[in-house]
């Protein structure tokens, strides 16, 4: 049994220290905050005055702009926090925990917030707020997973032990996710009939796909500069942990 | 190393038949659940028979959630898990034995009680037939779950509430094909594709477990 | 009640070990060597870090900084026994079952089990459930497991932990005749153990 | 503003929601940033000279 101390001097971990992290991002917070909000006129004013109604759909391809990027935002924050996870048990990189534990309930809101519009649109189109269809269905229970991640942290005492299990669970979740959503899409197609409108039927013209990226872009904005705000909070809580217990120590002695 | 496994797993068995009681609260448990439904949407035969595929596998789902409490953490309170990572048999090992030993003590005394519950339910004897060898495939990727829930929940006292909210959602793609391996539709029957795509995932779920499983406890001690 | 079997010599070494657990560091710049035959007293007021470190030599916890090595020993099969706070027996299970638990998991090779029973003084009651057992004797029954299965490295945590006087005499004897068989430990203990070995190293840990 | 159509109602709906969710969730993070650095500032020019007492 051999043990060695992993080094701290190596310059990618020295830039990545919790205190260092901070202090450099830092100054990404401003350009990330003027390039959301510039993002979300321009998205806005695409969606509302620059866009066409869809013949299909009408007027209420306008929740598609809040929709689809919601959407994918409940997907690609599970991604980052799968990523995370890899960080956290292959590097043992204290970032990766912070980044974990500040992007999920980040993932939660997205996902509820999709689910939210996705009912709004679907009572127009499909003429009820809930239909039990595999797309609907499965971000449901990415949603449930959103809420179990961040009961499991909420119910450590100990974050740096925490970070590891959660990892694992996040890990497990990342493979379950396609078979969930596979066997959604069984499920509903054997429960329903075939007559129900489908998104994926006509491509959509350009006037429509210019909106939809610009906004995607803007909620992907918005989550990278919450999710850098989460970080240098949790690093702060972190740092306000343990400078608490250090003084709960003196005090004792 | 066999002898190891083996003698975890015969450990386990021992314990939970000498302790007794708790695999028969199970099956009991699962009986009750089937009951109960009855009574909340009506005795009427033709609506029990079209809805028991359903409620035999939602009764095996909070059977096996109820059990998962007990997978690890009396081992690990008494420190024997801990002294299990000292011995040759790796740690997925000592998981899957746990495994296997939970599985023989929860799903077992379930299917053993299915015969019960078909009756009550109205279930005719494929459908019956069906389900047993549906429960039978899908409740090791079950317990399989069950067991990543309980490992990762291990070192939190209030663990055994948050491990069955974890897992649920998981779990969801074993109830779909459970339930349609039992189930015959007006339109093709699918039951058999259902069954194979159970057994995948719940193969799937036996072999990945024991590692993430393993990981989880060993994190938990970090 | 002696162990025959020798081990092949091999040497614990610390170089500027620090413990952690969790988020908290404990204890630091730790530098110690144990060689064969010999044993490392860990002294220190509760919270110093004692059963931190025990449990970093026993590899559950990864050191904060610094290393540890064990030389001359096979570290590809395992060669520690560790004693902790938790004595691991079943109360559901008779001593002679635990036992045999334990030796069928690490592989035995040592005392029988009715001869380990019989070298902590438990031999009468081998048949009963470790449940009837008072403190003292449950930790006698934490002993036994030692010695069915021959291992090099012993890690004690309290290991007289409600023991009487008599009991603790007996601790000692085990200790010295693994230590004499070529064995080295680390124990954490409050008290004096009445030790017959002259290799008896002392570790403070401060808080 | 320009014409929504018949589903003016739920188009409004949605992106009212989405802005309030949106909303409230910069306002719980910025206030909880400011919060942990306060206290982070307090505790460190307590540690800073040493008098500090048990919170």
């Amino acid at each position: 049994m051999n043990v060695e101390n992993t080094s701290k001097q190596s310059w990618w971990t020295r830039i990545a220290h919790p205190g260092q992290f901070v202090a450099w991002s830092r100054r990404l917070l401003v350009p990330l905050w003027i390039a959301t909000a510039a993002l979300f006129v321009l998205g806005l004013w695409l969606a509302f005055f620059a866009s066409p109604e869809d013949y299909q759909m009408g007027d209420t391809v306008r929740i598609m702009y809040v929709h689809v990027p919601t959407a994918w935002l409940s997907q690609f924050v599970y991604g980052v926090m799968s990523v995370s996870a890899i960080g956290t048990l292959v590097w043992r990189h204290p970032m990766a925990d912070v980044s974990m534990k500040a992007a999920a309930p980040l993932g939660a809101t997205f996902t509820a917030l999709a689910l939210y519009t996705g009912a709004l649109w679907g009572r127009p189109t499909w003429g009820t707020f809930w239909e039990w269809d595999g797309r609907m269905t499965s971000t449901l229970v990415l949603l449930l997973i959103y809420f179990g991640i961040v009961a499991l942290w909420r119910a450590f005492d100990d974050q740096l032990r925490a970070a590891r299990i959660v990892a694992v669970f996040t890990l497990v979740g990342a493979v379950n996710i396609p078979i969930i959503k596979f066997s959604v899409d069984w499920w509903a197609t054997l429960h329903q009939p075939a007559s129900v409108f489908r998104l994926d039927g006509p491509t959509m013209p350009g006037s429509i796909l210019t909106p939809l990226f610009v906004m995607v872009f803007a909620f992907t904005a918005l989550f990278l500069t919450l999710h850098l705000i989460g970080m240098h909070t949790e690093v702060r809580r972190r740092r306000v942990m343990s400078l608490e217990r250090r003084l709960a120590q003196r005090g004792a002695a | 190393m066999m002898s190891a496994f083996t003698a975890i797993l015969l450990r386990d068995l021992k314990l939970a038949l000498r302790t007794g009681g708790d695999w028969l609260t199970l099956a009991l448990f699962f009986v009750m659940v089937g009951i109960v439904v009855p009574f909340a949407i009506g005795p009427d035969r033709e609506l029990l028979s079209r809805l028991a595929p359903g409620i035999v596998w939602i009764a095996a789902f909070l059977s096996v959630l109820l059990g998962l409490d007990r997978l690890f953490r009396a081992d690990h309170e008494d420190g024997t898990l801990l002294l299990l990572r000292l011995s040759d048999l790796p740690l997925a090992g000592v998981v899957l034995a746990k495994l296997i030993a939970h599985w023989l003590l929860t799903a077992l005394p379930l299917l053993a009680a299915t015969p019960l519950l078909a009756v009550m339910l109205s279930m005719d004897p494929p459908a019956f037939l069906r389900a047993v060898v549906s429960l039978l495939v899908g409740t090791p990727g079950l317990v399989a779950l069950g067991t990543v829930g309980a490992a990762v929940t291990v070192t939190i006292r209030r663990g055994g509430l948050i491990a069955p909210v974890l897992i649920l959602p998981l779990a969801i793609p074993l109830l779909i094909f459970g339930v349609g391996a039992i189930t015959t539709g007006p339109g093709p029957d699918q039951s058999g594709t259902a069954l194979l795509l159970l057994a995948a995932i719940s193969l799937i779920a036996v072999a990945v477990t024991p590692f993430a499983a393993a990981l989880a406890i060993t994190s938990a001690e970090d | 009640m002696t162990l025959r079997q020798g081990f092949d010599p091999l040497i614990l070494t610390a170089t500027g070990l620090a413990c952690r657990r969790g988020e908290r560091v404990l204890a630091e710049g730790l530098e110690f060597t144990v060689p064969s035959g010999g044993i490392l007293l860990l002294k220190g007021a509760n919270g110093a870090g004692k059963t931190t470190l025990l449990m970093t030599l026993l590899g559950a916890l990864r050191p904060a900084s610094g290393r540890f090595a064990f030389e001359g020993v096979d570290t590809e099969s395992a060669f520690i026994h560790f004693l902790g706070h938790r004595n691991a027996v079943k109360p559901h299970l008779t001593l002679a079952e635990n036992l045999a638990f334990w030796a069928s998991v690490n592989g035995g090779g040592g005392l029988s089990s009715p001869a380990a029973l019989e070298a902590v003084g438990l031999g009468p009651v081998a048949g009963l459930d470790a449940g009837y057992l008072s403190a003292g004797q449950t930790r006698r029954l934490a002993l036994a497991r030692l010695l069915v299965t021959p291992r090099p490295v012993w890690l004690l945590d309290e290991p007289t932990a409600a023991l009487d006087t008599q009991g603790e005499a007996m601790v000692a004897a085990l200790i010295d005749a693994h230590l004499t068989a070529g064995g080295l430990a680390v124990a954490a203990t409050h008290l004096p153990l009445p030790l017959r070995s002259a290799r008896v190293g002392e570790l403070r840990l401060d808080p | 503003m320009i014409d929504l159509g018949p589903h003016a109602v739920y188009i409004v709906w949605a992106y009212l929601g989405v802005a309030v969710a949106i909303a409230a969730l910069i306002g719980f993070k910025l206030v909880e940033s400011r919060r942990l650095s306060a206290r982070l500032a307090a505790l460190e020019t307590a540690g800073a000279d040493r008098s500090a007492t048990h919170p």
